[in-house]
């Protein structure tokens, strides 16, 4: 009996996930959304996590980083190492840190999940600014080589626009 | 050639569907949106006809324009023989039970507040004039068509997932025994597990009442699995049109290529060695189409006179429509002679 | 959106459904570009998705989940050629294919995913399994090492000399 | 007891009035400050010609002045002139066609420039000008011309011998404006002088420095005011606005002003608020009389309009006068002032209630008598044949259409009479119709007062001044409204007696003044007494407010409330 | 953005010209005389002079251009005339009030400053004290904060100022004495003491009217906050290492503005309408008590000047919040 998914080589894992529990309160009970969920994830692989909805695929990844609105939800138990820390048990502000710095996170709808009142500019240089301390220009220099490294022409032209007047596909890269 | 034996139940004709934008201080029409712009095909009764293409390629307004929901712009449709496509919205009301829709979104599409009787009820009320007694025989016959528990009929939208919800859409859209549906992006909501229930349903239901469906989906792999023929769709136009095996085995237009070879492989051996066609750049709007051939801006094998002229739809094999100049000037002899 | 979470050259990137609202076109593109972000920079990436065929293309290893826990894990050419979960070979067979054979009929997983209530005592997956046996209802299955770095939570499915 | 308490306290400051006298004497003007009074209703205007409002009058009466006017007895006083001109000191003709008044010697105007007979003459002028829309064009009815004799001297000739010749130049209603300030704005002009009606030139003891329409007024002391002790303010503040109850508080609990008008207020509401003891209330009797009318014709909608309501048809029932005394025994007025006016009503059987020397002694009305009432209506022969319920007498029932304008009282009164007129077998129906409409005057309307489509109806209303005998003449024959006078007319019962009518050419022949009284009470008892053609209930007075330390105040039904501001002082702590 | 403000303000000339002749019209058939609040001793025959002095003797259809006329050409030339010192008005008749016989225009100039000043700071007040109101309410939402901000919305909804108003003077006024009961309108501000005089007389009717405004405004600013905290690029700004506070109160207030400043610029039209009302309680003799004055007393011109001077703002006040929706939120554009 494995302690849960191991990288095919014995290297230490990047992510270590071990007996992941969320539960969310709801009106006359609890729901276990997340239940002694294990994985590890080495560095430079790519584990893909299939499910249908409502499968606990989500809410497992946003218990790791403490993006569930607590309440309803509460991250029972386990433990989430990463680089050696217990994700689960570091202050909100370390945690903060983490996030947007050291694990970087991509969701499904890229027309709701921007702000759509911010520039695209503004919004790749918020993190930049926030965990590399980066002042404006730099910022700003930062952020159109991301927008080129992702393969989006013009990017210089494109940090100002918002979010709606980008087309899907640059939206999401 | 069409096999004789099929009979066309709609027959769609250079349909235009272009909805026009107003600009300045006068509100002038300075342009229009041609969502679909000069679409031809048949559906035959009985069959599936796939449409697929890409968000925006006006597959779902095309659909709409056929069952009338919009005053269309241009063109023909022909349903059973009667034109529809100038009539008034008067006019086409009983004609109305004989052509339903499927939305795909079921959650929205479902009065939150009227029951689920009510809603499979309500186009038998509108549109028969059966008893209260016959009506709620019908409605229970429907919820047994669809695989609905007959003892929910007093339940509300929100208390049934979303594939129940679909099957409610689906009961709907049969209550007045409808021959054509026009299935809009049906599953694509849905869960993987789900999907399959409901095309199920759809097929069985195909099958027992003998109903013709519009399947219009970007899911080419469920197209594929549904549809007897395949129309795809490109910036208002239908590019390529053809029976279901050979349009996935050996797809004629370079778009049709592209799109079939995004398509994700769900073997990892097989992905690994597919050779994919990843298409460059954006959709161009519809309100401003390029000149030539709408593909020529992303096309792999774009040459001079694409460009400059716009090909011509026509037959290159037997039931098989490409709209290309590659099948032109390669074409056959009969090719050139193809009517306009 | 993926340039924001790659600003801060992260160590791990989790891609919640990346792909599922876009066009297979886009798809495609946003499979190949994070690919190669990966290459260039080498980081880890977990991606979620309930599409297998995303997954087919891009994973290295896959876990399966489905009612709050994991219930398959495996490399990706392991779990794609020899899946043990039932859940998981259902929904192999669930979907159907741009190419090869066409099935006259899709296989459906009978019955709703489960509504999520209290700690669960017995295998989420019983009531739609077709393999399931008695002790499926009394109590959950434990994650079965299969072997090759492949395990499975199910009952039926434990053992290596299973995965044959 | 309230009532008691009411009168003690308007004693208590008439006896302080009398010693300010003596003490304000000894002041110079200007020495008490400010002086706030509060109008709950707010003034548009202070040229009393253009304004029918009672609040408008009141305010411009602080500037502008008559030639004399009436006391809180409602006896007359020189007041810009030394004396009253009568028969007796030859200041009105024998002949009865004019009166002479003599100015008072060194009146200024506020603006420093003499008070002349010229300025008199032009009043009469600016409100007789027939394009002017003067709202007190009645006060100068019968006026031939207006002569200025000499510079202090000013005669007014009338068309017809006028037995009471005070109605130009008497009372708040008709002060002396400027000649100089309103020269430019006679006939059509008048509206458009805005500074000149907003700011009015005066003899009054104060001026306006900042008017500001509907809101407030401010105003400062004459510099050239006659007297040179007064006024004893040198400001006043004449806030408008809101509703009783706050103007109430503002005097009687919070002490923010000194003297609040008219406080229409339910009895128990004042006395709760006089118990603040920073202000005292004071009430007064005037003549104005809520009353019953009864319709002498008949307003059946049958009837073809144009003879609908005319002296053609006489009123089926209302026109036996035993019904009309029986309907009138049955009504219980004291209840009715108790219900709804408290101290400021008192029940009346008289249409003239006061002053003292024109009013009846008639109290046989006081005391309801329901089988009194219905004996009446029995002897006359009224009784109910077919067991209905309502008293009927060939083929007549008695289905009475009770009208009266909107408004709580009267919707109270309306249904406690209705009550005691169902109790003597009579079924009444009520209506109300919003008062601008009842007293609209338009004649195109149905719902009129003067049209009086319906079988009684119930209003109030008074006469100007001290002298009854213009309001006594308009129930003679010919003022009845008629379809051929546009429905236009004072005598909306219809009412017609010949002797009546001679009596008021009598009244208007003669000139003594108690030979008038005489007259007068014999008219009042006609219309009311004898024929009940005219049911008096409520006589309504006014009750208002002072501030403890102001002095001074005579609350007066007869003029203007402020018509001794002058006097009005600060009385120290 | 232009092009439409433009286009917006060309549809609204129709718009007003014809809701004039609405107003025109009802006014015209209302059942009211200006005349009834005379006294009935008053002869009617001099009633009927009066009322041909104002002007009453003639048919609308030459009373509604007339008035049209003055509105828009003559008062304009007055104003420019007294700005300016010219003299296009050359004496042309101005609107007159029936009630006063001066021009309406001078008495609302007069009205406006106490108006803007009492309900328009309650405005401003209610507005401040609600939007906090409002983001705590919805960012602890269900707390015991979001409890009490809950029951102060519901009074400020169901108690009425004339209630509330005379609550706070029986209490302010009568019993501590603390506060003046009534508006002076005369008070010029000119040093501390006078200012000092000002605010307290302002106090009372500015928290009375205050309640209403905070109790809307703070539920719209919930509501909308609420919205947005649910929104997914919420939760990238969390994913994206935000601090809480930046994620509250750039992104989430952002973007939950929108709406609110909408509902604000569409309430700011009933501040010149005045709080009929509470003005009538405090005696803060405003455009509201001016309205209602005039609407008792028949005062055709003014009613009609006033009611169309509100038009014109309400339907500007409504192109502003749309202009302002198009301003902050970027994915309006209109064109």
């Amino acid at each position: 009996m494995p302690d849960g998914a191991k990288m095919p080589d014995g290297a230490a894992p990047v992510l270590d996930v071990r007996d992941l529990k969320t539960v969310f309160k709801v009106r006359g009970g609890e729901v276990h959304a997340v239940n002694n969920v294990s994985f590890d994830l080495a560095a430079g692989e790519l584990l893909g996590v299939v499910g249908e909805s409502g499968s606990g695929k989500s809410v497992t990844m946003m218990s790791l980083l403490g993006l569930l609105p607590s309440p309803p939800a509460d991250v029972r138990g386990g433990t989430v190492t990463f680089e050696g820390e217990d994700l689960l048990r570091i202050t909100p502000e370390q945690l903060r840190k983490v996030r947007g710095g050291r694990i970087g996170f991509v969701f499904q709808d890229p027309m709701t999940s921007l702000n759509p009142v911010f520039t695209v500019g503004f919004q790749i240089m918020e993190p930049l600014r926030e965990h590399m301390g980066l002042n404006k220009r730099d910022a700003s220099a930062r952020a159109q080589e991301l927008l080129e490294l992702v393969g989006i022409p013009g990017a210089a032209d494109r940090l100002n626009d918002y979010p709606t007047s980008f087309p899907a596909v640059c939206a999401s890269v | 050639m069409l096999d004789d034996t099929a009979k066309p139940l709609v027959q769609v004709r250079d349909l235009q569907m272009h909805f026009p934008i107003y600009s300045g201080l006068l509100r002038r029409q300075t342009g229009a949106v041609k969502a679909v712009d000069g679409v031809t095909f048949d559906v035959i009764e009985g069959e599936t006809l796939g449409l697929v293409g890409e968000s925006g390629c006006g597959k779902s307004t095309c659909g709409r324009a056929i069952l009338r929901l919009y005053d269309i712009t241009g063109g023909t449709i022909s349903i059973n023989g009667t034109e529809i496509g100038a009539m008034s919205q008067g006019d086409l009301r009983p004609l109305r039970p004989a052509m339903q829709m499927v939305f795909q979104d079921p959650q929205a599409s479902l009065n939150p507040r009227m029951t689920v009787e009510a809603i499979i009820r309500e186009p038998l009320d509108e549109h028969t004039k059966l008893s209260t007694d016959e009506k709620e025989a019908k409605v229970g016959e429907l919820m047994d068509a669809v695989g609905l528990n007959r003892r929910f009929a007093k339940r509300y939208p929100h208390a049934f997932s979303g594939g129940q919800r679909q099957r409610i859409g689906i009961a709907r859209a049969l209550a007045l025994n409808p021959k054509f549906i026009v299935c809009d992006e049906p599953i694509a909501a849905l869960d993987v597990s789900i999907q399959a229930q409901v095309v199920n349903l759809l097929e069985d239901l195909q099958e027992k009442f003998g109903l013709t469906y519009l399947f219009i989906s970007h899911d080419l792999s469920m197209v594929r699995h549904i549809a007897t023929r395949v129309a795809v769709m490109y910036l208002g136009k239908v590019v390529e049109l053809a029976p279901r095996e050979a349009l996935y085995a050996d797809p004629l237009h370079p778009y049709t290529k592209a799109l079939l070879s995004a398509v994700p492989e769900p073997d990892p051996s097989l992905a690994q060695t597919r050779e994919r066609i990843i298409l460059q750049g954006d959709v161009p709007s519809p309100a401003n189409p390029p000149t030539g051939c709408n593909f020529c801006t992303r096309c792999p094998a774009v040459m001079d006179v694409c460009s400059k002229i716009e090909p011509t739809y026509q037959e290159v094999q037997p039931g098989r429509f490409v709209a290309c100049h590659h099948y032109e000037t390669t074409g056959t002899a009969d090719a050139t002679a193809g009517q306009a | 959106m993926i340039a924001i979470a790659l600003a801060c050259d992260p160590k791990v990137l989790i891609a919640d459904e990346p792909t599922t609202a876009l066009d297979v076109t886009i798809q495609a593109q946003i499979i190949e570009l994070m690919k190669d972000i990966r290459d260039k920079l080498g980081m880890a990436v977990i991606w979620i998705t309930h599409d297998l065929g995303v997954i087919a293309g891009i994973a290295d290893r896959v876990i399966v989940m489905y009612g709050g826990q994991v219930v398959e894990h495996a490399p990706v050419q392991e779990l794609f050629r020899n899946p043990q979960h039932p859940y998981t070979r259902a929904l192999l067979t669930t979907i159907p294919k741009i190419s090869g054979a066409r099935a006259k009929r899709l296989t459906v997983i009978a019955g709703q995913p489960p509504i999520l209530g209290d700690a669960p005592t017995a295998c989420p997956f019983r009531d739609r399994c077709d393999v399931a046996i008695p002790r499926c209802a009394k109590e959950n299955p434990p994650r079965f090492d299969l072997g090759g770095n492949h395990d499975a939570a199910c009952f039926v499915a434990k053992g290596p000399d299973h995965a044959g | 007891m309230k009532m008691k308490t009411l009168l003690m306290g308007a004693a208590a400051t008439m006896a302080f009035g009398q010693m300010g006298h003596a003490e304000a004497h000894e002041g110079e003007r200007g020495r008490d400050g400010a002086l706030g009074i509060i109008y709950w209703q707010a003034p548009s205007i202070m040229n009393a010609y253009l304004s029918g409002g009672t609040k408008d009058i009141e305010a411009a009466s602080l500037v502008t002045e008559p030639l004399g006017r009436y006391d809180e007895t409602g006896a007359p006083v020189p007041w810009l002139v030394d004396e009253i001109p009568t028969v007796a000191n030859g200041g009105v003709a024998e002949d009865l066609t004019s009166i002479t008044w003599k100015l008072t010697e060194g009146l200024l105007w506020s603006d420093g420039t003499p008070l002349t007979s010229a300025d008199v003459k032009f009043t009469a002028d600016y409100c007789m000008d027939p394009e002017g829309g003067c709202a007190q064009l009645a006060k100068f009815e019968g006026v031939a011309s207006v002569e200025v004799i000499d510079d202090l001297t000013v005669k007014v000739n009338f068309t017809a011998p006028t037995p009471n010749p005070y109605g130009p130049f008497m009372g708040n209603q008709s002060p002396i404006i400027q000649a100089a300030q309103f020269a430019e704005c006679t006939g059509t002009r008048a509206p458009e002088c805005t500074d000149a009606n907003f700011m009015p030139v005066g003899t009054g003891p104060f001026v306006v420095t900042d008017f500001r329409t509907n809101d407030v007024i401010q105003l400062e002391a004459n510099p050239n005011y006659r007297d040179p002790m007064k006024p004893a303010f040198q400001t006043v503040t004449f806030k408008g606005g809101g509703d009783a109850e706050a103007a109430g508080r503002a005097v009687l609990q919070t002490g923010e002003y000194d003297y609040a008008w008219n406080l229409q207020l339910a009895p128990d509401v004042i006395a709760a608020m006089a118990e603040g003891g920073v202000g005292t209330p004071v009430s007064a009797f005037g003549t104005l009389v809520e009353r019953i009318e009864m319709n002498m014709t008949d307003p059946s909608p049958d009837l073809p309009e144009g003879e609908r309501a005319t002296a053609a048809h006489p009123h089926p029932f209302l026109s036996d006068e035993k019904v009309r005394r029986a309907l009138s025994m049955a009504i219980d007025r004291n209840l009715l002032v108790e219900v709804g006016y408290g101290d400021a009503g008192r029940p009346t059987c008289n249409l003239v209630p006061a002053p003292e020397m024109f009013a009846s002694d008639n109290t046989g009305c006081l005391t309801q008598d329901i089988e009194g009432a219905k004996a009446l209506l029995d002897e006359a022969g009224w009784t109910d044949t077919d067991g209905n319920g309502i008293r009927d007498k060939d083929g007549v029932e008695m289905n009475i259409l009770f009208q009266s304008s909107t408004n709580a009282v009267r919707q109270d009164f309306q249904a406690l009479i209705k009550d005691w007129w169902e109790q003597i077998g009579t079924s009444v129906e009520l209506r109300n119709i919003d008062g601008s409409v009842f007293f609209g005057g338009d004649p195109g309307s149905p719902d009129t007062f003067q049209k009086f489509y319906a079988d009684v109806e119930m209003y109030a209303n008074n006469f100007d001044g001290t002298d009854p005998a213009s309001y006594l003449a308009s129930y003679t024959c010919e003022k009845a409204p008629r379809p051929e006078s546009g429905w236009q007319g004072e005598n909306i019962n219809r009412y017609c007696d010949e002797t009546y009518d001679a009596l008021v050419a009598e009244l208007n022949a003669t000139a003594d003044l108690d030979e008038r009284g005489r007259i007068a009470k014999q008219l009042n008892d006609m219309i009311t007494k004898d024929s009940m053609t005219i049911v008096p209930l409520v006589d309504r007075g006014r009750v208002s407010a002072h501030a403890n330390t102001l002095g001074g105040v005579i609350l007066n039904t007869w003029d203007s409330e402020l018509w001794n501001v002058a006097d009005w002082y600060r009385v120290k702590e | 953005m232009l092009t439409y403000t433009f286009r917006r303000l060309l549809i609204s000339i129709p718009t007003l010209l014809f809701i004039a002749f609405v107003i025109f019209m009802l006014l015209e058939l209302a059942p009211g005389d200006p005349m009834a609040n005379m006294p009935l001793t008053i002869p009617p025959e001099v009633k009927e002079k009066m009322r041909l002095a104002l002007g009453l003797g003639e048919p609308w259809f030459i009373r509604f251009p007339l008035w049209l006329k003055q509105f828009f050409i003559v008062e304009p030339q007055y104003w420019i005339d007294s700005a300016f010192g010219t003299n296009f008005a050359e004496g042309a008749q101005r609107i007159i009030s029936f009630q006063s016989r001066s021009p309406v225009f001078d008495t609302i100039a007069q009205r406006l400053p106490q108006t803007l000043w009492v309900v328009g700071m309650s405005y401003v007040v209610g507005v401040i004290i609600a939007l906090p109101i409002g983001i705590i309410s919805a960012y602890r939402q269900y707390s015991v904060f979001d409890q009490a901000g809950t029951f102060i919305s519901m009074i400020g909804f169901s108690v009425p100022p004339f209630f509330s108003g005379v609550l706070l003077i029986v209490i302010f006024s009568v019993q501590l004495g603390w506060l003046p009961s009534i508006y002076d309108t005369t008070l010029v501000v000119n040093d501390w003491a006078s200012f000092k005089l000002q605010l307290m007389q302002m106090v009372m009717p500015v928290m009375v009217l205050a309640l209403q405004t905070t109790a809307q405004v703070s539920r719209y600013m919930r509501a909308s906050m609420l919205d947005n905290l649910g929104q997914d690029y919420v939760r990238t700004a969390r994913a994206k290492g935000m601090k809480e506070s930046v994620v509250v109160m750039r992104h989430v207030l952002r973007n939950s503005m929108i709406p609110v400043i909408t509902v604000i610029a569409l309430g700011i039209p009933s501040i010149f309408g005045g709080a009929i009302i509470t003005e009538q309680i405090f005696k803060v003799n405003g455009l509201g008590q001016l309205l209602i004055i005039a609407l008792q007393g028949s005062d055709i011109p003014m009613v009609m000047t006033l009611t169309f001077l509100f038009a014109i703002l309400i339907v500007m006040f409504n192109l502003i919040a749309d202009v302002l929706y198009g301003v902050f939120d970027p994915r309006i554009r209109y064109d």
